[in-house]
């Protein structure tokens, strides 16, 4: 694997899910050491034997899975290992948030309370506070591993990439994303298989050739096709001003046959309404109707257990989706062990079978599910995440941003098994943080902005354009509010 | 789904990542097949070695006495490896034995109807776990002050109904149980072979074992996909108490009565058992293999330990010494590295 | 913001669970109080002081382990090891008294040390590790003293027991001392270190932390918490008794988590344990001053247990939906 | 509370087996007993076996006004500077079985009566001064063990042909005694004989188990299943002899009485240290009790009278002639007993280093032989 990235550069890594993206950054910050070869920063060999060792170096990355403690204040998470110190010497808590408030402030972070424990915070800003940190220590590189994965909004980011690079800061940029890639990078290096394929100038390259280099064939680009007739009358899902959580009086209702989009800046109430039908957010107000007959979801469980079935992927991988001492083959069979077994003992053969199949949906290749699941990639283990859903029998898919991290061939593929699934029959609900995926997988789209659902597009009313105005407020049939967030 | 063939037949590409030594999964199985291996070697040689101290050691009639006396460790530390499985610690062992002695004693005694009244004792103890868990779980006490509360509380009440010294004698079942033999064998190690095999089976390979795996791994992700989380968390409390209830039962059998202290040896030994197998006390990661070889090494140390005419402390210096050296023996950072130097050499 | 209201009133309440865990010591204090006349004596309070100290001390050391999410099995060994160490050589005075502290500050650390390397460095889960080293420590405190016996001396049994201007337990006042290091010690980077590393470890590593060197300093310390447990416990008994700590063991982990300290680590202080402790062996005034069955003593000291920590937590749920509204 | 009765408090480690429960019952069908019925209101306080809860709970006592605490204490030093405190304020305190080592209270005891030196004696006799044996303990780290080993090895030590194979500790417990003796066997198959502290039975039931035919003498305490054992003719018959000696629970009532009466102005007592008699049983001396008391020198009960871990040595015809099977059992008064007073005499305890003094000096004639003459010539 070789690489050369110059100062004030804007440098992409590309490559499928397990193609050693984040397995480079580790070894670039100091977290793994690479058993052959060498690196040279400016000219001098570069051996890190930690994160302090790197960033004493100049080098700074922001990890794919947040690397914040939790139960630490997003002001001291900014400052880790060493906190403000006051007069005494001892650490002092104006101090420190004096200097993360400056952090803040210089990386245009206006919306975050330094006292919250990281625990409280929603993943994208999460996101965030772990990009902010990466950019305080660049001083020659910094390293983004799919920094936008789970942000709606990306151009806050851009514009912090943008400026670093002016500096001078040679940047490694991680996407999944080949939009934001050519936007953003000069030149990109493709990784397969834990080699490096090639560096190529992003200008002199189609889509589809890097594509090809990354996983060694064309690309099958083409979303889904819709087939609007093929929606019943009768909804499956029906929610009648519905309050739970953050959200307020929220009816929507989603037909078997048909994908339902959600479309909303981070923190909107978008997670409660999700976790509503999935069972894991009592209704306070309101009810859930499943096939006409008002449903209690009170758990998981009992979301599960309902009518059709509600299967559900979760927004953290990490906290929420997976099991990391389990292998990944247990990992997607997990809520559906019961079918799997015999006289209460798992049964081998029909597991592996059962998996094998919905992994193969997700383009999980298969000999990764004999594998403990935190030896996968993040990409990976995404999949198995929404393989576990896939596997339940439910009729009604409710998904939390399901392919964030995972590759452009693979998103191809899954966005095949979710329309498939709408076409037998199903009834999906979808968020999503990259607007392009709504616009182009969507029957019906629900824009949901402060707690509420605000606007409602059908067919060829979903594009780009009206989304983006939808989810900063700016109702179509109102004049517009300023403020976004 | 051509293009997706293509990708999954294309050895040529995939195999320069893999042919680098990525043999992750399989190589896994083995090191936790190697950790119980080791174990059960530290133990065999333990007893060979110990023929230095004893010419009748290394015997088989000396494997057959550790054997014995593992039975009951074996028994309660599969209850706490469940509950140590689902992120907890029952502190509770100890009391639950004495429940389970005591019942036996007082309510069956040496003429009662012992086949009816022992499955009834079980449920007693069962059902006693089973409240601890339901504190744990619904009442959001931590385990440790849940089960070490359970513990007080129920030893207390045995205290008070039996005012002091229980009454009433072994049963005959559990008499012949302890000290009978199959086949030249000892019953109960007969019924130690079995039950370890079983348990492993059960813990390793049933529904409700990967359920707990699960629990015990990422609680919320377990809720996330639907487990009865609380449920099943309360249950391994429901189990461990049964299993401790049983030993008490054995141990009536083998000394012929119950006393209020007769569990209290073996609460430390019950978590250094299934700790020293390779589980983890955070939880989500256990073998009872392993715990099997963990109770059986404690065990033929201590056996062997009683046997050196040393004076008492220089005993007790060298067996924690020998723990030490047995848990720095049975990292999996030695199997990694030893894998990877030999890895490096054959290539 | 609502949310924000909500958090800044959840992190007001994480580091309160001290304040939790005092109130239930007051109510506890009050029934006594109430049902003992003499409670609130000068004897009385010196009397229950100098009895939760050593117990408080363990139970200090052994949160910095907890909130690690670790076990420190070796608290029983430090205290047997010290108490014996003191009663094997009497050094009389306060000069005397000083070097006493000084060894077992010594004997702690060394233990501490080993727990350490064993636990950072070798990687060893530690119940596992600090169970070996206690079984060690016990060894060699038999080694020193076969049976209780020796003695402390006087000076160390008398003014560390005694009440200074009349009016204050001079055990207390060492509690204090160790109440305060532990307040300066969460406001340094090691203090944030250990709860970071306790929260989640991988995150704290690739937050730049040390997280080895945190374990490791933290067992030293644990170390000689308990040290200075056993050498406070020696002055309360004033002879030597190789199996002197084994009763601390269990008693204090449960001063940590009824102190509000998470076995998941992260979560928790010093500061809960010590009242912790201090609610334990007033629970001991309270049974005997309302007169208890004796059989059934257990069955309360289960349930009161269980209810201050049911208690706790409703309260701290009663707290965040005020915060929330 | 009633002003006119004596404040009593029984201050107990741990409730938990044969022995100690019925060394409390005999206090509280003692304090049942007429006149003492009308003279006393007794506690019981059970504090574990944490000395910092014994020395919590006698400071309690000394708050609520006790004018006596008898006690068997958990630790012989922790608990002095509290019993000095109760002693500065009037309160007597009267130990049984176990000591203390703070000089002004009174220890009731048979410690010093030399246990271990006697059976140790017999053992040697039994054996003709030759043979391996397993000394089977109480606990690490206790004086009290200390003490009888002491004892025992001042006299093993004597004949070179007697040699220890194996030493352990079995916390006197029967159950324990039994899988420690079971491990030692595994080892020792070809051992002699056994000297055992408490939990003896268990030491017989590990040779009955291990399934060899011949038994070994084993000497040890008071538990009616080890005198049974020893009178059975099946068991003698296969080799098995010994004594039965040790800690008799009526330590407690004496120690009650002799409280008593000081509190009523009927005694001084000029020494603190107080000799309880050693009990001495041998093989051929068990004999079975026919009723509830012990009547005519009769020392065991028939088993299924009694759970097997009773321990005999509840009565004693001389100082507690008020006792019977239902005082020991469950705590209730002897029908139509009353209390009879004690005999003048005490029998002081000689001293004992960490046992019942802190600084002193062991009498010139420790572990003097008092119940058994040797008849075997020690070695050199
Ligand atoms: N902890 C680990 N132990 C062993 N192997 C690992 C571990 N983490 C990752 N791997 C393996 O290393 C390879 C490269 O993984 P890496 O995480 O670098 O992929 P990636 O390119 O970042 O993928 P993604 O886009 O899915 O994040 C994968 O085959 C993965 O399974
Ligand atoms: N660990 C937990 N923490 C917080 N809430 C939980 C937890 N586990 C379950 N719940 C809540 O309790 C309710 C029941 O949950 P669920 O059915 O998943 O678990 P359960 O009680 O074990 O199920 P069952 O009672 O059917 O066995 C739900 O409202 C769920 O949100
Ligand atoms: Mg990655
Ligand atoms: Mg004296």
């Amino acid at each position: 694997m070789s690489l050369d990235l110059r100062a004030g550069e804007i440098h992409a890594i590309l490559g499928e899910n397990g193609a050693g993206k984040s397995t480079l950054v580790k070894i670039l910050s100091g977290v793994v050491a690479p058993d052959h070869g060498e690196i040279r920063l400016n000219g001098e060999r570069f051996a890190p034997a930690s994160i302090l060792g790197a960033r004493s170096r100049g080098i700074s990355t922001g990890f794919q899975e947040i690397s914040l403690v939790p139960n630490l204040s997003v002001a001291e998470n900014l400052l880790l290992p060493r906190l403000g110190k006051g007069s005494a010497g001892l650490n002092s808590r104006r101090r420190t948030w004096d200097a993360a408030g400056e952090l803040l402030a210089r990386f245009d972070v206006t919306d975050i309370d330094l006292s919250r424990p990281v625990r409280t915070l929603s993943l994208a800003e999460k996101q965030r506070i772990e990009i902010v940190r990466a950019l305080s220590h660049a001083r020659n590189v910094l390293v983004l591993d799919e920094p936008s994965a789970s942000l709606a909004d990306t151009r806050w980011l851009f514009e912090q990439v943008r400026k670093q690079a002016r500096a001078g800061v040679g940047v490694l940029y991680i996407s999944h994303r080949l939009s934001e890639v050519r936007s953003l990078c000069s030149r990109g290096t493709v990784l397969r298989n834990g080699r490096s394929i090639d560096t190529v100038d992003l200008g002199g390259v189609s889509d589809d050739e890097i594509f090809q280099m990354m996983v060694g064939r064309s690309p099958d680009t083409a979303f889904p096709e819709r087939h609007p007739s093929s929606i019943s009358a009768q909804p499956l899902v029906d929610l009648r001003g519905v309050d739970a959580g953050q959200i307020q009086d929220a009816s929507l209702k989603i037909h078997s046959g048909e994908i339902l989009g959600v479309a909303a800046l981070e923190g909107q109430g978008q997670r409660d309404l999700f976790h509503a039908i999935a069972g894991l957010t009592p209704v306070e107000r309101g009810e859930i109707r499943i096939v006409g007959e008002p449903a209690h979801l009170t758990s998981r469980r009992a979301a599960m257990k309902t009518g059709p079935g509600i299967a559900f992927v979760p927004e953290e991988r990490k906290v929420e989706g997976i099991f990391s001492g389990l292998r990944t083959a247990g990992n997607i069979a997990i809520s559906t062990m019961a079918g799997c077994s015999r006289f209460g003992f798992v049964n081998h053969a029909i597991e592996q079978a059962s998996v094998a199949k919905s992994a193969e949906q997700v383009e999980l290749q298969p000999r990764y599910l004999g594998f403990r699941i935190s030896e996968l990639s993040g990409g990976n283990q995404q999949k198995a995440v929404i393989a576990r859903a896939l596997q339940s029998q439910a009729r009604i898919l409710v998904l939390f941003d399901p392919t964030r991290g995972v590759d452009v061939g693979t998103k191809q593929a899954v966005y095949k098994v979710v329309r498939e699934f709408a076409d037998h029959g199903g009834a999906v609900l979808i968020y999503s943080s990259e607007l392009p995926e709504l616009v182009h997988l969507c029957d019906r789209c629900s824009v949901v902005y402060g707690g509420q659902i605000t606007e409602e597009f059908t067919g060829a009313e979903i594009t780009e354009q009206a989304l983006i105005a939808g989810v900063v407020g700016h109702r179509g049939d109102q004049p517009a509010v300023a403020e976004a967030g | 789904m051509t293009s997706q063939e293509d990708r999954h037949s294309e050895p040529a590409a995939s195999q320069g990542f893999e042919a680098g030594g990525d043999t992750r999964g399989r190589n896994r199985i083995e090191a936790e097949t190697v950790t119980v291996g080791v174990i059960y070697l530290i133990a065999f040689l333990l007893i060979l070695g110990s023929r230095v101290i004893s010419p009748a050691f290394g015997s088989l009639n000396q494997a057959m006495t550790i054997l014995e006396l593992a039975s009951f460790l074996v028994v309660v530390a599969f209850g706490q490896g469940l509950v140590i499985l689902v992120r907890g610690l029952d502190l509770s062992v100890a009391s639950m034995i004495t429940l389970g002695g005591v019942l036996t004693t007082m309510w069956i005694g040496a003429d009662g109807n012992a086949l009816l009244l022992i499955p009834l004792v079980l449920a007693v103890c069962f059902a006693a776990g089973l409240v601890s868990g339901m504190g744990v779980t619904f009442l959001g006490v931590p385990p440790f002050i849940m089960t070490l509360s359970s513990g007080i509380i129920i030893y207390s009440l045995c205290l008070g109904y039996t005012k002091g010294s229980p009454k009433g004698a072994s049963p005959e079942l559990l008499t012949d149980f302890m000290s009978g033999e199959l086949l030249g064998i000892p019953t109960v190690v007969v019924f130690l072979v079995l039950f370890a095999v079983g348990a492993t089976l059960f813990q390793g390979w049933t529904v409700y074992g990967r359920q707990l795996h699960a629990v015990g791994n990422n609680p919320v992700a377990a809720r996330f996909a639907g487990l009865r989380v609380r449920t099943l968390t309360a249950s391994a409390y429901g189990v461990s108490a049964l299993c401790a209830g049983f030993v008490g039962m054995m141990l009536v059998g083998y000394a012929q009565g119950a006393t209020l202290r007769m569990g209290d040896d073996y609460l430390l030994p019950s978590i250094a058992a299934v700790v020293i197998g390779g589980s983890s006390i955070l939880g989500g990661k256990g073998n009872f293999a392993g715990t099997v070889g963990g109770a059986i090494l404690l065990t033929t140390l201590t056996t062997i330990i009683s046997a050196i005419g040393l004076a008492q402390g220089w005993k007790t210096i060298i067996e924690g010494v020998i723990i030490l050296l047995a848990l720095l023996l049975l990292r999996e950072e030695l199997f990694t590295a030893v894998q990877r130097l030999v890895g490096r050499q054959n290539t | 913001m609502a949310y924000g209201s909500k958090t800044s009133a959840l992190s007001r309440l994480a580091g309160n669970g001290a304040a939790i865990i005092a109130l239930v010591y007051v109510v506890l204090f009050s029934i006594y109080a109430v049902s003992e006349p003499t409670a609130l004596s000068l004897f009385s309070i010196t009397n229950l002081v100098n009895n939760f100290v050593p117990l408080a001390l363990a139970a200090a050391g052994q949160t910095l382990i907890v909130l690690l999410a670790g076990f420190d099995l070796s608290v029983a060994g430090v205290i047997s090891l010290t108490n014996v160490v003191l009663a094997v050589t009497p050094l009389e005075g306060p000069l005397g008294a000083l070097a006493g502290l000084a060894i077992a500050l010594a004997i702690g650390g060394v233990a501490g040390s080993i727990n350490g390397l064993l636990v950072a460095y070798l990687r060893i889960q530690s119940i596992a590790a600090t169970l070996g080293t206690m079984i060690v420590l016990k060894g060699v405190a038999l080694l020193i003293l076969s049976a209780p016996g020796g003695w402390i001396s006087d000076w160390i049994v008398y003014e560390l027991t005694d009440v200074a201007f009349g009016l204050v337990p001079i055990s207390g006042l060492i509690l204090l001392a160790v109440a305060g290091v532990w307040l300066a010690l969460k406001r340094t980077d090691f203090g944030a270190a250990i709860y970071a590393v306790g929260e989640d470890e991988t995150s704290a590593s690739l937050s730049g932390i040390n997280t080895r060197l945190t374990k490791f300093k933290s067992y030293c310390l644990a170390g000689m918490f308990y040290g200075l447990a056993g050498y406070m416990l020696s002055a309360q008994t004033a002879t030597g008794n190789p199996n002197a700590g084994e009763p601390f063991l269990l008693l204090c982990f449960a001063s940590v988590a009824i102190g509000g300290t998470s076995f998941s680590g992260g979560r928790g202080g010093m500061i809960g344990s010590i009242i912790g402790a201090a609610t334990l062996l007033l629970m001991q005034k309270v049974l005997f001053s309302t007169g208890v069955s004796s059989f059934y003593t257990g069955m309360f000291q289960g349930a009161v247990m269980i209810a201050a920590v049911v208690f706790a937590a409703a309260m701290l749920r009663v707290s965040i939906r005020k915060g929330a509204a | 509370q009633d002003d006119e009765k004596f404040q009593i408090y029984l201050s107990l480690s741990y409730s938990g087996n044969s022995w100690q429960s019925e060394a409390a019952n005999i206090v509280k069908a003692l304090a049942k007993t007429p006149p003492y019925d009308e003279l006393v209101e007794l506690t019981e306080v059970i504090s574990g076996t944490d000395p910092q809860a014994q020395i919590s709970d006698y400071q309690s006592m000394i708050a609520a006004g006790a004018d006596g605490i008898v006690s068997f204490p958990i630790s012989s030093n922790a608990l002095n500077r509290v019993i000095h405190q109760g002693c500065e304020q009037g309160v007597l305190f009267f130990m049984y079985d176990a000591t203390v080592t703070e000089d002004c209270a009174y220890n009731v005891s048979y410690i010093t009566s030399g246990f271990g030196e006697n059976s140790a004696q017999y053992l040697v006799n039994e054996l003709d001064g030759e043979g391996k044996i397993f000394l089977s303990r109480g606990v690490p780290g206790n004086s009290v063990d200390q003490r009888h080993t002491d004892g025992a090895m001042h006299i093993f030590d004597q004949y070179p042909g007697i040699e220890v194979v194996a030493e352990y500790y079995s916390y006197w417990d029967d159950r324990t005694t039994q899988q420690e003796t079971a491990k030692a066997l595994a080892a020792h198959p070809d051992v002699d004989g056994i000297w055992a502290q408490a939990g003896e039975h268990g030491a017989i039931k590990a040779l009955l188990e291990s399934g060899r035919e011949d038994l070994v003498p084993v000497t040890g305490e008071n538990s009616n299943g080890f005198r049974l054992a020893l009178a059975d003719p099946e068991l003698q018959a296969r080799g098995l002899s010994g004594v039965s000696a040790g800690s008799p629970p009526a330590q407690s009532g004496y120690a009650f009485k002799l409280m008593m009466e000081m509190l009523l102005g009927k005694r001084e007592l000029e020494t603190h240290d107080i000799q309880y008699p050693l009990p001495w049983v041998p093989a051929d001396q068990v004999k079975l009790c026919e009723g509830d008391t012990f009547e005519n020198g009769c020392n065991a009960f028939p088993s299924g009278k009694v759970p097997d871990s009773f321990v005999t040595e509840v009565f004693n015809p001389t100082l507690l002639p008020e006792l019977s099977i239902p005082s020991a059992l469950e705590g209730e008064p002897t029908p139509g007993a009353e209390i009879q007073p004690l005999p003048a005499e005490v029998v002081p305890a000689p001293n004992e280093p960490g046992i019942n003094c802190r600084r002193c000096d062991p009498p010139a004639n420790h572990y003097e032989l008092t119940k058994v003459e040797p008849t075997v010539e020690p070695g050199e």
